[in-house]
């Protein structure tokens, strides 16, 4: 049992209209030391064991084919042991 | 595990556990002697929410009774999930009005979108396809950072969940004022359509049925207001557990989806939604309008966190599920139904013939009372009330009014002084389209909705001008029922029926008490003079932050009827040529006018005077010149005078006006005298028109040149061009809401 | 002529666009639910707009692995018309179906309200009856309509002529002004606005009813049936 | 300067209609091993040379006002020196 976490962006180059307000929003709050923002997803969960025992296979499969859009987003993720007590 | 420790029987008496769940003394003596023993914490907490202001209405319902609830077209008055009435061919509309103030105040995106499914669960749990929302809003000035977050998240989580769960938003208001700054009010309205034949009401009818549950698992989300602090009881981990509930609007799409196919069924006994108090209110108030009991397995709620307790699962508050009846035997239809939208119906209980409330959990009886004794038993509080001592000097003051030189620039502010200002900002957020029916979107009078293969449509609004209650609730009160029935017969209906949201403050405060005696009376003196009874509503205490209350504000909602497509009126002049009219006579009113506060900054004197029969009388003229076909476009004269309604009715159009007035003094232009109309013409129709309509003047004409022109006793005061007029209009809001504070 | 209008979890357009069908166009339409897997009964291919599946996660990106989805790329393949329509073109646009993403609007509001769109190609078999260049009014109605895509895909969509609608006012940061786009063989059509709330001068605009019109009329001249 | 990484997740007990949403599209893609699903935001930005020299301060005052929304979410971030060349 593996627990993941996947953090998916926009692809560098693709315009980022979140991160852009949020720029803004600091500078009516007088916030001027902020520069490229970006914002993007993170996601956690739990991987039970895999039939495959291949949890990596399975995780870049359910990046690829749905927790991002390969089109304009990059994801990365990290695993982490879950010890159950 | 650390489970959840709950204090025992003792603890709840001894220790007064039950003053901090809002159970007086009196309260919990009174629950011993019903119950006969000394009630458990769980039970205690039962009773609490139940007897809640909100639940029972145990201070307002006196002032409830006064209102008209019944008339001709009228098939189900308050007291059920929402009022129904009816629109001929077999049909109904079905609607109610509800305020989410507080969790507004606290998580305005969250609060403002669960108050939204929760007023849509009350019309689909009737029967009805919800066809349409509405909403009235009150925010502080937008010139701190906190009211402009709670303004943009309220209209994001309006939109967020309406749009989501494709219900069109197609009306609402905006008034802004200080006394809202740190208690917005949000009110939300829905309006449904319904068959006569699919009516439904909340009832657990049928010894042996079995109660079910759908929807969302429950969480203890909600409940911690009710909850004393909690430090000693439980475990660290658990702290600072949120009471913010969070809207799932996807998973409302597939309820109501799933429950009008379920209402066709005759396998269904009653439906309710669990709104307020959730599990507890809804089977006891079901059980006690059937004359039942209900007895359930809380083993068997549907759960979202874990080791939650028998007091957290009734008193939970999280949002989507309903509960319902089914007749023995016809569970698995049921689950079938539900199946289809990926939902689950869970047998949790059974109709029993002892009028008990009777809960178990793990095998043992964790609460026991009867059921009527929670739903209708609750006291009755006949408060104090005073007449607060603004009052008498409001009503006797006289004022020095400032003398006006300069019109054009008054109403150039006025324009953009947000309660008038052009509210495209928040309604383009809004899919007011969906479902194809809105004839008549956001930014008239009121909005139509087409009913589909009949030729007729629904007209709605909500109205509520809270300045005039401040210095007058009677008065003030009358207004708001006014002032809906002029905007639904502005738009070509006939005004059937009304619901009502009735936001004070602290009822326990005698001269809050005594604005909420005197606005019901008003109120219902002008439903029964204007014959729109009141169906449905809710009421809204405690509207105060630092012991300051809001204005009183009973926002009300109107349905109406357009007999005939071709009656659909707007408020916007149609072709150059046409005549102007003011029908009604205009006196200088200034007390809680937008020009007053503009000029002064604050609302004091006298709240506009109505006649309610002058009213009447006027409003049923302008309809049956409407139905007759004589008029081209009407708009009801209101905040800002008829200076304003002016240019509301050119503004976004490509015409301009020629208007010719006299009078005493300038500031006429801006006052706010009741029962007037501004309305078009044509000029083969202005015979037909005079002989239908009394007290209408000439003012004018329709012209080409897109220029607003008004002369004041034969001297141009006013020579404005409409696009710049439209600007100033357009740009107020978002740049109120985009400049540095 | 036979239209299917594809029903997902919390699709909200779908009576829209089926009253549009059958009491506009007057054609035969039915509802036909996400966990359908064929479609061999069906001359066109509506995918409806709306939330599915709460737009939770990415517009579209759910409902694009719905049980009916290998159907409707089926469909596709043989050449038979799809017409995504907002939500709807998301799901095309997951699935692969047609090129490119959408991002949040630009002003991350959602935005309802009659636009004016330019037809930029009528040889289509969605768009034959509307004259090239023409200004329609079609209604908008979406959160996510900032329409993206890389260089390299613009150049191919603009060097086939896929781009078949395009806003007069960009309203939502949207490249190119893409308001609606083809796959290169021509037979899917996304589309953000919603040719199905503009089928009626009753409720401001009937522009969007040629959209359907030209789908009929073509598919009458692929059948050999006059009327 | 210092890049900034936030994580933005809801607090413990709030709904997660989005997290539920995805598990239930994975378990119709056959993946049933995947459990506790739960989605946030992640922002990543530059944050320059400020004039408190107290980048903490800062970091976490954009978080509780702007970033997150304390009422039902959390946060957590890391920062990271950058060496411009
Ligand atoms: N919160 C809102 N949501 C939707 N529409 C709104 C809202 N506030 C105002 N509107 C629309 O803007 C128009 C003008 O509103 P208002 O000035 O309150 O009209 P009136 O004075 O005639 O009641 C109406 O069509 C109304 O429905
Ligand atoms: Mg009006």
């Amino acid at each position: 049992m593996v627990k993941v976490k996947v953090y998916v962006t926009l692809k560098e180059g693709v315009l980022d209209p979140q991160g852009k307000a949020i720029e803004q929003a600091l500078s009516t709050m007088n916030i001027d030391n902020v520069n490229d923002m970006h914002v993007g997803k993170y996601m956690e969960f739990i991987l039970e064991e895999s039939a495959t025992e291949n949890d990596n296979e399975q995780i870049e499969m359910m990046c690829e084919q749905l927790l991002s859009n390969p089109v304009i987003e990059d994801y990365r993720y990290e695993t982490e042991e879950v010890v159950t007590a | 595990m650390p489970l959840l420790l709950e204090p025992n029987t003792t603890e709840v008496k001894e220790k007064k556990l039950y003053q901090d769940m809002g159970l007086t003394d009196e309260e919990f003596q009174l629950i011993e002697q019903i119950l006969g023993r000394t009630p458990n914490y769980t039970e205690t907490g039962i009773f609490s929410v139940m007897w809640s202001e909100h639940c029972s209405y145990k201070k307002s319902r006196p002032l409830l009774k006064k209102f008209p609830t019944e008339g001709e077209r009228i098939l189900q008055g308050p007291g059920e999930g929402a009022g129904i009435v009816d629109i001929g061919d077999g049909q109904a509309a079905v609607f109610k009005i509800e305020s989410h103030n507080h969790p507004s105040a606290i998580e305005p995106y969250q609060g403002a979108a669960t108050g939204v499914g929760g007023i849509i669960r009350d019309v689909f749990s009737m029967g009805a396809r919800p066809i349409a929302l509405l909403n009235s809003l009150r925010f502080g000035e937008l010139n701190d950072s906190r009211t402009k977050y709670l303004f943009e998240e309220v209209v994001a989580g309006i939109a967020g969940y309406g749009n989501c769960v494709g219900i069109p938003t197609v009306g609402g208001e905006i008034q802004i004022d200080d006394c809202y700054k740190g208690n917005p009010l949000v009110n939300a309205m829905c309006v449904g359509i319904i068959d006569h034949t699919d009516i439904q009401v909340g009832q657990a009818k049928g010894i042996g049925n079995t109660v079910m549950y759908i929807g969302s698992a429950t969480g203890r989300d909600g409940i911690h207001g009710a909850t004393f602090a909690s430090e000693e009881l439980t475990d660290e981990s658990q702290e600072d557990r949120p009471a913010v509930q969070v809207g799932d609007p996807f998973m409302e799409k597939l309820l109501i989806e799933a429950c009008l196919e379920i209402t066709k069924s005759d396998a269904l006994v009653g439906i309710q939604d669990m709104g307020a108090a959730g599990l507890t209110s809804s089977a006891s108030e079901m059980a006690s309008k059937a004359g039942t009991g209900i007895e359930m397995n809380l083993d068997l709620v549907p759960q979202r966190e874990q080791h939650m307790t028998p007091y957290e699962m009734m008193l939970s508050e999280s949002q989507e599920r309903m509960l319902i009846v089914v007749k023995k035997g016809h569970e698995q239809e049921m689950k079938d139904i539900v199946a289809k939208y990926d939902l689950e119906a869970v047998e949790v209980g059974t109709v029993i013939e002892e009028k008990q409330l009777r809960l178990t959990y793990n095998g043992e009886v964790v609460a026991d009372m009867p059921v009527d004794a929670l739903a209708e038993d609750a006291p009755i509080y006949h408060l104090p009330s005073k007449e607060p001592k603004d009052y008498q000097i409001n009503q006797t003051m006289s004022f020095n009014l400032p003398k006006i030189d300069n019109p054009e620039e008054l109403l150039i502010k006025l324009l953009q002084a947000p309660t008038i200002a052009n509210k495209e900002w928040v309604y383009d957020q809004y899919d007011y389209m969906v479902q194809t029916n809105t004839v008549v979107s956001p930014g008239s009078d009121a909005a139509i909705l087409r009913i589909r293969d009949t030729g007729k449509a629904l007209a709605m609004t909500t109205d509520c001008n809270s300045r005039y209650l401040h210095l007058d609730p009677k008065t003030g009160g009358k207004i708001a029922v006014a002032e809906a029935a002029r905007n639904i017969i502005c738009s070509g209906g006939e005004p059937l029926a009304l619901t009502d949201c009735l936001n004070f403050g602290n009822p326990e405060k005698a001269e809050n008490f005594w604005s909420m005696e005197q606005a019901t009376d008003g109120m219902a003196i002008a439903s029964k003079q204007l014959s729109t009874p009141v169906i449905s509503g809710n009421v809204s205490l405690y509207n105060e932050t630092n012991g300051v209350s809001v204005y009183p504000t009973p926002v009300v909602g109107m349905v109406g009827l357009v007999h005939d497509l071709n009656h659909i009126t707007t408020q916007h002049v149609k072709q150059a040529g046409d005549h102007i009219y003011v029908i009604g006579e205009t006196d200088l009113e200034i007390g809680g006018s937008e020009i007053q506060k503009l000029l002064t900054g604050k609302y004091e004197g006298k709240a506009p005077v109505i006649n309610l029969e002058k009213e009447k009388d006027r409003q049923k003229q302008l309809l049956t010149a409407i139905q007759t076909g004589v008029i081209e476009s009407a708009h009801d004269i209101s905040e800002g005078g008829l200076a304003v309604a002016l240019a509301e009715k050119v503004m976004t159009t490509e015409h301009g006006l020629d208007i010719n007035l006299s009078g005493s003094q300038l500031l006429e232009l801006f006052s706010e005298t009741q029962s007037r109309f501004v309305v078009t013409v044509k000029a083969e129709n202005l015979r037909a028109f005079e002989e239908l309509v009394n007290d209408a003047n000439w003012i004018g004409k329709v012209t080409t040149d897109g220029y607003l022109d008004v002369k004041w006793n034969g001297e141009g005061v006013i020579k404005a061009s409409v696009q710049t007029l439209t600007d100033y209009w357009k740009g107020a809001i978002p740049c109120l809401l985009t400049s540095k504070v | 002529m036979r239209f299917a209008v594809i029903v997902f979890p919390g699709s909200n357009c779908d009576t829209d666009l089926f009253h549009a069908i059958r009491d506009e166009l007057g054609e035969q339409v039915d509802y036909v639910d996400h966990t359908e897997t064929n479609l061999a009964h069906y001359d066109a291919v509506l995918l409806p707009g709306g939330f599915s599946y709460g737009d939770y996660l990415r517009s579209g990106a759910i409902a694009s692995f719905s049980n009916i989805m290998p159907a409707v790329k089926g469909f596709a393949d043989s050449g038979k018309p799809v017409l995504g329509i907002c939500n709807g073109f998301q799901v095309l646009l997951e699935a692969g179906l047609l090129p490119g993403a959408m991002k949040r609007n630009e002003e991350l509001k959602f935005i309802c309200r009659p636009v004016e769109l330019i037809v930029e190609n009528n040889q289509t078999i969605f768009t034959s009856e509307y004259q090239l260049k023409e200004a329609i009014q079609v209604p908008v109605a979406h959160a996510e309509g900032n329409y993206e895509c890389n260089e390299a895909t613009l150049e191919s969509l603009q060097v086939n002529n896929q781009i078949v609608f395009k806003y007069k006012q960009n309203p939502n940061g949207s490249t190119a002004d893409i308001a609606g786009i083809t796959n290169e063989k021509g037979n899917v059509l996304g589309m953000m606005p919603h040719p199905e709330r503009a089928v009626d001068q009753l409720l401001g605009s009937a522009d969007g009813l040629r959209l359907f019109q030209s789908i009929l009329k073509n598919w009458r001249e692929q059948n050999a049936i006059t009327s």
